[in-house]
């Protein structure tokens, strides 16, 4: 039992390296204007990516962690959610929140503000979690809540195959499997987790086989094939939303760059990896193959859309760059809805001696 | 809301307390009583409150807190939830977030710690993350203390790892009364609040509650009584030894300010330093250990509020550096009436 | 893959509800040394727990988690153990303790005394878990520390099916998988976390299975059936041992009695299930049908038995009665090595009270 | 061991503490280098040390506290676990209790909380819970504290959890020599030990750091410069913070006893105590919130200690009653010398 987990949990793609499509019963289902909302929020997401590691090389951000390489997984999963649904991502997954309706200003959070996590008003975007794994047991909970609601909301929680070491990956897993809520824990194994290389993360040959230990649908698929990633995500989500329970999506992939912009990847891993990786394994490469194949390409489109996006990121940035300084209440303002005296006391001595007081 | 009204129940305060002097219809309650009937209230009145965690189901909770919930409110509302602290207070957040009013249950106090990185990086940080645009108004309820002669970790009484969180509310009544109001106005707070229910204490004693909804106002203490000599400080399960005490002291012509606390974060600034100035001399009562303890809280709150009055350092009665004993000798580590006697002493004597 | 764990983890046992033996290349290795060796172990431990019960229900004794039904499995893994294993058990367990060399004085221990957790010199049985599955990463850096000093000790501990919902359930296997540590996770599956059924405790259909999660050989036995309890064991302490890594082993079983003499089982099951489990499934009446059937019996010695353990747990429980009262400086004097100064003020002021002279 | 003699050199107190007036061969070093060189050091002074944690292997740690460790010793004693707070912590106690000396790391003080049922359940408890048959000689480091701009929960300075913990010390170094010395007691002693490093310092400056195995004796504070007007207390990262507030008061003809604890639990009473008692003011500065914060310890200890000194009340310069602020405003929840400054005026001014 415990050799045949590569052989029960295949990675399952829909489309080839070469931009071919593998299930033809899926091809029919991708557009034209599909193919380019894919192709252009992949574009747009590795651009952004790359413009802010390039501001914190200039000192004009702070550390920030990338996810270069990850953005079919991200942009395929968020695309197949539900205007209504719930996501609960961690630190890397702008793609996906952004993909999913959060503006630009999540790059905010990386200058340290505090705006950079709001949600545009009726989203139900959670801001990313840092601490590892803990988002799990939250999603599993607010799922519960829709249940109780009788809402067909689903929610939809990311999390790294490190993030499959900790208690709460479990326990997020157990509850939700306990209670049938509609979640759907997608999993985005870029096979590190900052240093440490999956095989000594886990002993299991796979994360989707830990399905198996709540009795759960598990399935693992090719994280840079975004069509796989939408199409099973969506099957997922719609199993979640008609009492069918939670679901657990491995999505194999790499991240090619750093952590963060804080760590040396060299220090642990050859980096030629990542050229290797970029040419037989990229997911805007393979998408734009598709596109060339099945006749949705086009150069002048394809040249547009490198300008616009570029426009929309610079606008972005200055945006970002033209933010009024934070606001020094805030930090002392959202710890309760009412404050507390002792905050209250604490701010008011703080402001008199800013303002020169005392 | 003042505490002194419930749905048509009027209350004077008199030397024992607050009395009821008009009445709806009332019931004598334990104080676990008075907790189950907090919660059945609130599961009447609103229908987004969920009540959940270990044997809260069928069984009605180990101390029966939650006897007869699910019969009443069926499944949906009052469940059982697997073996796993973490995720009942991590669905607990989700649930909050998303619309509902949880009240989770931790089946002890002892059992809180695998849940604590829970509370500290999402239940009390949501609303400030997300600049307000989720909130967590959930309740979790625990039975602390030691007394009962209970197997290990079954004792512990840890709240200081819950005031020195920023984000979250601690309250810990002491009689039915307040147990139900306060868990009533817990379960209204828009923002978490942790629950300590004085186990030791549950089924002790008997007290009148009214029927329907009525709230105590978090973050404040209350008199128990006025004296002139020694302000003698408590929460929860000690209340009932400073009580004795105090009388202990009576009879030795030492007349006391005695104050239960009811919430522990915040501290009800007013309450402490208006009577240390009276009395110049204060007692602080608690069972967790001295180290660290909320008892030091009190004595730079009154260092920072009344320096000039005192006549004496605070004393602490409390439990030492140490885990609470093996039952055994538990009763040695928990504050008496003889040991806050000699603290009194030593205060008036200093 | 979900549907078929209840097939691919069957319940194994050897010998079957009449005592016969279902696999006779086991009945050759059972002696009747070793018969009336489980046979007297497994009659002393139930005569014990029912003594237990009844000094509790006198006031002679605290709250006690009773196991009986659960005697098999306890004393059929804890007799697999070699003497310098290392055993970490939880507060049902006396009966594995007991058998692996703790004396009766465990019993102490609910009289809120700590003497009850001092283990025989040598013998590294560890003061039973009160906190459900904490002792699970304890057993796994306990065999870490084996592997570091390369010795051939291995490690075995116990955990109820509640167990497995807990984080350090499988923060514990986890890092003995990654490990590949000589640590066996014995699971008693009584099917009830105090008031829980395990089908609101998991979804998935065994606990075997979640051995799946951690790429470990898992197994799932009949826990009321000795023998197999003891060869299972036996095979994965070996497989420990010769650097195999951990194994997850589930045996069903069943708890009689109330949670502990504190629970009202009444109040969530039905009782009467008891009298079916003591007709069909009892393990020792099932031990005491194969010694007939194998010719291992004797009414005599049966008889002499009886008396026997009888003396012996009424010596345990004189003992129990006769210890001197608890010495307060215990309380102070195992914080640490040496007593910090504050803990010896601590201890200094309260003896003093105590003598009066405050 | 005395800490001013280490194999073979000889320190002497000078003003500014410490100094060597006979050498060994010492190295210029930062804390962060400093610390590397206590786990070399023990790692080949103990054969059963064990340097274990997220990326400590490898990578040599996120901040390279480990670095070149594992190339040196090999995969066996240095090496990465799974992302696993409460396993990490687990498996250690396991290890200790069976033999060996394990040093393990959490990547960051905020992500210690997982591991937090360990430390209050078993690491703490083991030795009591066997009257002494097993033990846990184990050291928990990791990095704490604000000021870097770093991410969300990447800040936390919450050693009050732990100095109310019964059953483990605190240990807190402010600068190489010390960090080294304290680490290295740290492993030698024979029960859990919590090893806060102020991750602000880790680069911020160098110091002479001798070769070789030398300790400090845990439990002691430090005098950092003496003067009559004023104690100022700190430790870690707001050592340097509380130096130049001093610099700045004696500017103004205010001169500070200045104490860095080293040892946050026990308390060094007699060093805070003889201070107070020269001095009759205080102030106390830490980055944790003020709540629960240790602060609130050292005005009980006073207060216990030094009543009748006192010519003010002590002040307390702490973070709020607030998580640690994004980053953009977390200047502002730190104490800063200016802060201080107005303290120390405001406890002369009393
Ligand atoms: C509880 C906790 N422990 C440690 C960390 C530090 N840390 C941040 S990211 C990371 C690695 C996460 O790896 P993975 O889950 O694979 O996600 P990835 O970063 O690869 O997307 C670690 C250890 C943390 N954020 N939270
Ligand atoms: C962390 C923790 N949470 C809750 C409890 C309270 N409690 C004691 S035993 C128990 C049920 C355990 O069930 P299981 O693991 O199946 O073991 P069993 O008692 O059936 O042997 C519970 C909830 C506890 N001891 N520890
Ligand atoms: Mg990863
Ligand atoms: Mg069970």
């Amino acid at each position: 039992m415990v050799q045949d987990m590569k052989r029960a949990f295949p990675v399952i793609r829909i489309m080839d390296q070469n931009g071919k499509m593998t299930d033809d019963a899926y091809t029919d289902q991708i557009d034209k204007d599909f193919a380019r909302t894919c192709y252009r929020q992949l574009v747009c997401m590795r651009a952004f990516d790359r413009k802010v590691i390039n501001l914190q090389r200039q000192g004009r951000i702070g550390t920030y962690p990338g996810f270069e390489g990850q953005e079919a997984a991200q942009v395929g999963s968020a695309l197949a959610l539900r205007e209504d649904d719930w996501m609960f991502p961690t630190y890397r997954d702008h793609a996906a929140s952004i993909t999913f309706g959060k503006s630009y200003n999540i790059l905010s959070s990386w200058n340290g503000r505090l705006e950079g996590h709001v949600p545009p008003e009726g989203k139900y975007i959670v801001p990313p979690s840092v601490p590892i794994a803990t988002q799990l047991p939250l999603a599993a909970g607010a799922a519960m809540a829709n249940q109780y609601k009788e809402s067909t909301q689903a929610v939809l929680t990311y999390f790294g195959d490190g993030a499959t070491s900790e208690g709460d990956f479990h326990e997020g897993l157990n509850f939700a499997s306990v209670f049938q809520a509609p979640v759907v824990f997608f999993n985005q194994n870029n096979q590190y987790a900052i240093s440490v290389p999956i095989w000594k993360q886990m002993h299991s040959e796979t994360i989707a086989q830990k399905s198996l230990a709540y009795g759960i649908p598990g399935i693992r698929i090719d994280g840079n094939d975004i069509f796989v990633v939408y199409f099973e995500t969506k099957k997922a989500l719609q199993r979640a939303r008609s009492g069918g329970g939670p679901t657990l999506i491995e999505a194999v992939t790499w991240r090619y760059g750093a952590h963060t912009t804080a760590d040396d990847p060299t220090k642990y891993r050859d980096q030629k990896v990542e050229n290797e990786k970029r040419r037989r394994h990229d997911p805007i490469t393979r998408l734009a193959l598709f596109m060339k194949e099945y006749g949705y390409w086009d150069d002048t489109w394809a040249k547009a859309l490198e300008e616009e996006v570029k426009a929309e990121i610079d606008e972005a940035v200055k945006d970002l760059e033209s933010m009024p300084p934070a606001n020094v209440s805030d930090m002392y303002d959202y710890m309760f809805e009412e404050p507390t005296w002792t905050i209250e006391q604490q701010k008011e001595a703080y402001m008199n001696f800013l303002r020169g007081d005392m | 809301m003042d505490d002194r009204t419930a749905k048509g129940s009027v209350y004077e305060f008199s030397a024992g307390g607050y009395v009821m002097v008009m009445h709806t219809k009332t019931h004598q309650l334990t104080p676990v009583q008075a907790i189950t009937d907090a919660l059945r209230t609130m599961l009447e009145e609103r229908e987004n409150v969920v009540v959940f965690g270990e044997d809260v189901g069928k069984n009605g909770g180990v101390f029966r807190a939650t006897d007869g919930l699910q019969a009443t409110f069926g499944e949906k509302r009052v469940f059982d939830t697997p073996l796993s602290e973490s995720g009942i207070v991590g669905t607990a957040i989700g649930m909050a977030m998303n619309g509902l009013l949880p009240v989770a249950e931790i089946q002890f106090m002892g059992f809180i710690y695998p849940a604590y990185d829970q509370i500290m990086t999402h239940a009390t940080r949501m609303r400030y993350r997300s600049k307000g645009a989720f909130t967590v108004p959930m309740v979790i309820r625990t039975p602390y203390g030691a007394g009962v002669r209970a197997p290990e970790i079954h004792s512990d009484s840890m709240e200081a790892l819950f005031t020195h969180m920023p984000g979250i509310k601690v309250v810990c009544p002491s009689n039915p009364y307040e147990a139900k109001g306060l868990l009533i106005a817990a379960i209204e707070d828009p923002d978490p609040v942790l629950f300590l229910e004085p186990l030791r204490l549950y089924r002790a004693f008997r007290g009148e509650v009214p029927e329907g909804k009525y709230d105590i106002e978090l973050g404040k203490g209350t008199l128990l009584q006025e004296g002139a000599d020694v302000t003698i400080i408590a929460w929860g399960a000690m209340v009932p030894v400073v009580k004795e005490a105090a009388e202990q002291a009576e009879k030795n012509g030492i007349t006391s300010d005695v104050i239960d606390l009811r919430t522990l974060y915040p501290l009800d600034k007013d309450i402490i330093s208006e009577s240390v100035q009276k009395t110049g001399r204060c007692v602080v009562v608690h069972e967790a250990p001295a180290a660290g303890g909320l008892g030091n809280d009190i004595v730079s709150l009154i260092n920072d509020t009344s320096f000039l009055y005192m006549k004496a350092p605070v004393e602490r009665v409390t439990g030492a550096d140490i885990h609470v004993p093996f039952w055994a000798l538990e009763d040695h580590n928990l504050p008496t009436p003889e040991r806050v006697m000699a603290a009194i002493r030593s205060v008036i004597h200093f």
